[in-house]
């Protein structure tokens, strides 16, 4: 192979005009993962990206990769067949809350416990957006949407948990509006080798605008929202004067001083779990970043390993091998 | 001559059909089988649900079909008797495991009274041997519990008759040393119960005939080898793939009677193969079209519920034209049916079962080793024409073995695929005069390009709601299927070259069809078998074989789908429909019978 | 007469549609609708790929389709006057905003050069209006930001196009103040706009005609309401429901363009309606079979991706026959396809697409107004002959509007349901003389049975692996369903009583081909249009009518699927096919034009 | 209705033939939800089962009860028509490790977090029985099948968390070799008012013998396994000497007067988790009992409380209502 050129974003740019909804979320998560592949030190022609059906995954067609733009629900399913066949290749799914989890869901938790070695970003609006908005797997319980004209009754999932259950070895957040933080999360998936599950908060402007505003608007984000960094102690607030303390299964407010270093990579997915927990608590703020990232073989590795392994013993099989074994007999 | 084992599912009658199937293949016979055992995994002992029976035809002559009814029958039990006895010819030979006919054990089978002295098997040559104890005795010094003992009891009954057909024992002698390998005392007792099984016959003249199938004398010279169909259709796809150049990669879920085909690929791990057990049947033809976006030949496999949970990704697989096997083994239907019977009932679901208009080429299997042939011609057709193929197989089939005469490898006709590699004019929809698509695949310089489910731009490849643009690409994907016509040939009728009967038959009514309009035929009747291997698109020059004959019948395990089709597509001639839909396959009889009335009707 | 309004996505030609049509069915006009907006929510403004259009065809004669061509086209920029102008009638009336068409504006639609100016519409009588100019300036003096204002420009020309049709202003006026009730400085700016429109047509006399449409002279005494073919769906589901005495239970997946029905329904809690919007279209189903298996009616609503996810539980149905009403809105196919187009191409998937034989009755609707009568029939279908029933509907009827003259309530006819309840010899598969089985719901005291996919005894229920059952259960679901015709009536040819071309069609072609036929029936051409509802089964007395023609033809948005079928029913009849694919209605003038070719041939 | 008698467990059995292997594990949980059902104080009629395909999906027919032996994965959902059609019904659905988890993963998932109000028995015995022993995704790694005849290349789901993850509000775990225990988890899955979800580590004796011996024979299960009471300390061990003791998202074994009292009610699902991470420690024993037990409406309670709500504001509408909208004109 040619010496490799360093790629910029704008080569991620196919000639296909983006087709979102002025100020929709997409177009940010769009650049971040623009700008993510460019610096992952991979041929051009080795990324692919497949998606489902919603807006969100429209995505494949505005980036200079191979792509397909799948059905709906089933862009996880492809995307094993895709790196299995060839582990060369980078493979993104990109998929959203309606795609990943709802139709899609028994794929999204199979690949994950798999540990198939692909990125995968769920692009998470808390609404289905291309059927005009319908709620979703993590639509709040109580709100009005078009099928739930009296308030959605179904309690929504929480996406983090659903993939720490399922046994994902890495799992993060982030969110539109803080293409920086964006960026750290994408690169840290990237550089994961195996399943990374990454929900991305996505605001849909038409059909569910605001949804996470109280989390990501600029002037409570530092209050509303913890950045776990692994190594790190876990400080939030505008003046990054408080922590958040781990005491067992409690996780309590505390001084930065006193915060206590989070670590993405701990045997047990349970303090990532726990941590998922604050979601439910209003006098928490979110976590963001990378709440687990731990290594397990993966997959498609696996399989190669296997396929060398009984050709090693067996030796390579021919044409004539797989005709003729050794119970034939001559009529003459 | 044909011969069925019946006995309690936990008698072992599959393993000595088994193997008296392989003995008799080494020494020439031509032969078919058929398996038939309960759906439940166990069913209580003794009873008539847990009856499982597998039946052996074999003959000098080319033969079909796993024979009409049987002429000797092994019945290990009363339920077995009772739920078989029927189907023996009459003056068949029937052999009967008296040590299980205990007041106990007729009432499992649910019997007032004993059929062996009640009068039900007059008519028949029964033959009574107590085969409990005669192993027990077999066994007396070796050391066994009683219960392993008693497990000996069907070679036992295998070795009484290898001796009534004059059968070696050595190749079953080899078999029980390799399988107890590591259990010598089991290999020993069961070798033990065998030749003794065998000396019993030969010593006590038990039965009054003692058969000599003589070596088929005009079969074709080559190597042979007993094949069943799943074993030859899973071989069949890795060969296929070899042939267009490609790696198989096989996405699949477990469903009975198609499991095999995921089982026997899994062992092909050297042979270039990938297989990946999936969660469902969706994601099991989902990782094989990704697996042929990314270059290598993807293939699935399933029965007739899971087919219809693949539809709706088999339609993106028309759309995207991406080149995919997908195999229906078919079962009893509907819904979950009768999951271990035959039938012929998913042929419209294969050629209609899917949103919009999604043409796909369908081909169907006709005997185990052609399935061989057949899994071969899919992987051509996926290949060459860039399109999902359907391959349908049934229970019957698949289940079924028969000497097949191994092709000359270097006879069989590589079909490699060239994939696009120049970036200069490159458009992933541009064709090639089959209207095949460029093939490029991830990793190849310069090639990018998005492909998906929405309607593509004829020329482009992009997306594209233009009215015109939807008219042309729904006539070039089936103007593209249509075209595979060119590449297969005309079949050709078998027996009377013109004249009062066709029959019309696809799948595995082929031998019992085959078998029945010979017999006619000989008799001096006009009648004819057309074997169709293609059902979509039908061959060319249909028509005009169509017009030789006064009538045509369609003798199907199912309500008459491909009559409907042909009906549909040749309006000019009549298609009469023969149904039986009883989970069993056709009798050459019954065909025979049903065809000799049709040719009286007015 | 019929008027398109066209512009970008965002300039609310939905809307503006919506309320022309709604104020035309208040004057007593007859008339149709058709929306056709982009798949993509919002695509970049001013593209050709953001073009949104409604057209509306209105008359004072009873109508069947919303119009061929054009006779005004309103054109609020360049994509969509490029767009559209083709379609419009010579000599029809443009209007056009030239307040979206500077130089960007051109360069957005991809035009060199300017329409207005470079000849492109000479022939048609171009209206030119700065309508984004005219609107800020009636709007001068109102406390709006100017986007706010700017976005009125919809209803300046809605006020203008009703000056030409000699519309009351007075409904929308009143739409306005509903909609803005907590907005009331939108709803005077809309009415100010909309009222400058008017009176600027009015005072400039722009155009040359201004037309009066006349009421309709014998529309039929009665109530009347303007209905969307999904709302008169939901509203016929609710309403069979009732009819059959039971709650209606809906399962469901949201899914282009089915997803209103679902919408719709769930806005109904206090009619009984309980609805599920489920994970996904297989869990829709299957939610419904519960609630039936339940004793309310189950229902699920999709287009032809979900269709084909729901093929597997829908055989699981057929045989444990419960009653359920699987709804088909059919779009273009095949895979993803055009989502928000038109298209019938799922009638054989609605046909055949299921494992084994697994009958179930298929009913089109035919307009909007049908689709309630059609949902009622489903209902009755499903509840007298416990079955499921394929209720196709499509695109074209689903967004289009027309005026229903609504049912006399006292004159729907109930069917009602009995549930077994009494347990001396209760059996869960003895049947009524319909053949329809017994429905005993769970909650009954001594009626506890067990239902499943496996093959049912016929008497009694339970599992059975007996051929002989297995064939004559086969038998009975097919009779069954062939049963149903006894219930339907025979459709009658609609023009000549016999001649030289019969058209059949179905589904939302109706309309298309009944102006067609009436117009060449007009001119002296013995033709008639016979239209099916019923596809499966197929009602008598076809054949006799079949036989009173010369030719026959079937139009259809697909490739021929209705006329495949009718030709394996009906061989000693020709059934030529005329295929239209392009995500759009059949033209009156296009059938009319094909027919008349047809006449000529040999 | 009348005075309700009290039921006996053999009231359950129905007139059909048990079918399946000798020796199945299968068989003691038939007898168990027998007994648990006829103690539940539920008219007879008001019971359903609902199951999908497999060897533990033949349940209903050996229930008399009204049941559905439908189709592969899709008992969840059924289940769910029937009691949202009826929440009068006492539901409950039979599953396997293939059908529940494999291909009816999503809507196991899904009823999870919905909190159907019914009893989720799986019967995961690791392995498609049925189908005659090809990997489920409950299989250890490595494992030879059918299907993988090399060893197996999945990382299997852990049920137990896969539910949490999933939010679901009841979740238990017992064993066919322990009737005494089984009888008290489904009991107490009977009385919880939502989605119940109870594994049952089931043998085959065909297609996976002794699969879970190792935790489960008598000589070693009181040290292999600890029983967790809400409200008791956990104990386990031969002796009942060895207690655990949880500190934070650590559990240690230490005396058992020193063990930590177990908490299934508790608010966040985080120390229920944590417990189960057990499963991965071979020096651990593995938690049986109730893992999770917590209060949150249910859906079909909700679905008629809004049918009511809707009906009670609006009045109930007739026929006429639904027809003659206030928009209808007329025609003289
Ligand atoms: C089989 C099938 N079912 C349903 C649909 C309709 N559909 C398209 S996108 C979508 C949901 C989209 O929601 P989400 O995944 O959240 O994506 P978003 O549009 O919000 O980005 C649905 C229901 C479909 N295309 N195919
Ligand atoms: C759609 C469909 N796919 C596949 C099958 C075949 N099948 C029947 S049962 C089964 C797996 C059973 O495993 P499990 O759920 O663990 O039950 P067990 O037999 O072990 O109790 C499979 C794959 C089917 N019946 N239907
Ligand atoms: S509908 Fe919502 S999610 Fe879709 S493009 Fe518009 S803003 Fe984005
Ligand atoms: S195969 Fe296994 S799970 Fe099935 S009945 Fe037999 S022992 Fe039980
Ligand atoms: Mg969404
Ligand atoms: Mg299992």
């Amino acid at each position: 192979m040619s010496e490799l050129q360093q790629l910029k974003a704008k080569d991620f740019k196919s000639d296909q005009e983006v087709r979102w909804c002025p100020g929709c979320g997409d177009y940010s998560i769009l650049s971040g993962v623009q700008a993510t592949m460019a610096d992952m030190g991979v041929p051009q022609e080795n990324f692919v990206i497949v998606s489902g059906i919603g807006c969100s995954s429209r995505f494949p067609y505005y980036m200079e990769t191979y792509g397909m733009h799948s059905i709906h629900g089933r862009a996880n399913a492809i995307a094993t067949g895709v790196k299995v066949a060839n582990p060369d290749l980078s493979v993104w799914v990109i998929t959203g809350d309606g795609d990943g989890l709802s139709i899609g869901g028994n794929h999204m938790i199979h690949s994950l416990r798999r540990n198939v070695d692909m990125k995968i970003i769920l692009f998470n609006n808390e609404i289905y957006g291309l059927t005009k908005g319908q709620y979703s797997p993590t639509t709040p319980m109580g709100q009005r949407t078009k099928t739930s004209p009296y308030g959605s009754l179904d309690a929504p999932f929480n996406p983090i948990q659903l993939a720490l259950g399922a046994g994902a070895t890495f799992v993060a957040r982030t969110m539109d509006v803080n293409p920086k933080h964006m960026k750290t999360v994408l690169r840290a998936a990237a550089e994961h080798k195996g399943a990374a599950f990454v929900e991305v908060w996505q605001n849909c402007v038409i059909f569910n605008d605001g949804a996470f505003k109280s989390w990501t608007e600029k002037a409570v984000r530092d209050e509303e929202t913890v950045n776990l960094v692994a190594g790190e102690k876990m400080i939030f607030g505008k003046d990054q004067d408080k922590g958040l303390k781990t005491d067992g299964c409690k996780i309590e407010i505390c001084s930065a001083e006193d915060a206590s270093v989070w670590d993405p990579t701990h045997e047990s997915p349970g303090p990532a779990f726990v941590m998922s927990q604050l979601d439910n608590d209003p006098n928490m703020p979110r976590p963001m970043g990378v709440l687990r990232s731990v290594s397990r073989p993966t997959l498609d590795q696996q399989v190669w390993d296997q396929v060398g392994a009984v050709t090693g013993t067996k030796g390579e099989g021919s044409l004539k091998d797989l005709l003729y074994t050794k119970d034939v007999w001559e009529v003459k | 001559m044909t011969i069925r084992f019946a006995g309690d599912s936990g008698d072992g009658m599959q393993l000595t059909g088994m193997q008296f199937t392989a003995t008799t293949a080494t020494v020439g016979n031509d032969l078919a089988t058929f398996p038939d055992f309960p759906a439940e995994i166990r069913a209580p002992a003794g009873t008539r649900a847990g009856v499982s029976g597998y039946q052996i035809h074999f003959s000098s002559r080319d033969i079909y079909t796993p024979g009409d009814d049987p002429s000797v029958l092994v019945a290990m039990n009363p339920a077995a008797l009772i739920t078989n006895y029927k189907d023996l010819k009459p003056g068949g030979i029937l052999l009967v495991n008296t040590g299980a006919f205990t007041e106990s054990d007729l009432k499992k089978a649910g019997l007032d009274s004993n059929p062996l002295t009640d009068g039900t098997l007059s008519g028949y040559r029964v033959v009574k041997e107590d085969i409990n104890q005669r192993t027990m005795e077999a066994l007396a010094d070796t050391e066994l519990s009683k219960k392993d003992k008693l497990r000996c009891k069907n070679f036992y009954t295998l070795g009484m008759v290898y001796w009534l057909y004059s059968r070696p024992l050595e190749p079953t002698m080899e078999w029980l040393k390799e399988k107890f390998a590591k259990k010598p005392e089991l290999a020993e007792a069961n070798t033990k119960a065998l030749k003794a099984g065998y000396n019993h016959g030969e010593l006590l003249r038990l039965f009054q005939g003692h058969y000599e199938v003589p070596k088929v004398e005009n079969a074709p010279k080559g190597t042979y080898r007993n094949i069943m169909g799943n074993e030859a259709l899973a071989i069949g796809l890795v060969a296929g793939a070899r042939l267009a150049g490609l790696k198989a990669f096989l996405g699949s879920y477990p469903i009975t009677p198609a499991t095999d085909i995921l089982q026997h690929m899994s062992l092909l791990k050297n042979y270039d193969v990938i297989t990946c057990q999936m969660e469902d049947e969706i994601a099991g033809i989902c990782t094989a079209i990704g697996a042929s976006f990314a270059g290598r030949l993807g293939m699935t496999t399933t029965s007739g519920p899971g087919l219809a949970l693949k539809t709706e990704a088999a339609g993106l697989a028309v759309i995207t034209e991406l080149p995919l096997v997908i195999v229906d083994v078919q079962r009893g239907g509907p819904s979950t049916g009768l999951p271990t019977k035959v039938e012929q009932s998913d042929l419209l679901q294969a050629m209609f079962g899917r949103n919009g208009e999604a043409p796909i080429p369908v081909i169907a299997c006709a005997t185990p080793s052609d399935a061989f042939d057949c899994a071969v011609e899919a992987c051509r057709i996926a290949t060459q024409y860039m399109t999902p193929v359907l391959l349908l197989s049934d229970n019957y089939i698949a289940n079924g073995a028969e000497p097949w005469k191994l092709p000359v490898i270097d006879e069989l006709k590589p079909f490699p695929v060239e994939f696009a590699t120049d970036p200069e004019g490159f458009s992933p929809y541009s064709r090639d005069e089959k209207l095949a698509r460029n093939w490029a695949k991830p990793g190849t310089p310069g090639l990018m390009h998005r492909i998906g489910g929405l309607e593509k731009d004829a020329v482009t490849g992009n997306v594209s709601y233009d009215p015109e643009n939807h008219m042309k690409m729904t006539e070039i994907r089936e103007a593209k299927i249509m075209g595979i016509r060119d590449s297969i040939p005309t079949p050709q009728p078998h027996g009377a070259e013109s004249g009062d009967l066709l029959v019309v038959a696809w799948g595995s009514t082929m031998g019992a069809t085959r078998a029945a309009v010979e017999r006619l035929h000989k008799e001096g009747v006009t009648v004819a078998h057309l074997h169709l291997r293609h059902i979509w698109p039908l061959p060319q020059g249909l028509d005009e074989i169509f017009s030789r004959y006064k009538k045509i019948v369609v003798p199907e395990m199912n309500m008459g789908q491909l009559a409907r089709l042909l009906q549909s597509e040749y309006p000019d001639y009549r298609f009469k429909k023969f149904s039986k839909v009883m989970g069993k396959p056709f009798r050459a009889r019954e065909l025979k019978a049903h065809f000799a009335e049709i040719l009286e009707e007015k």
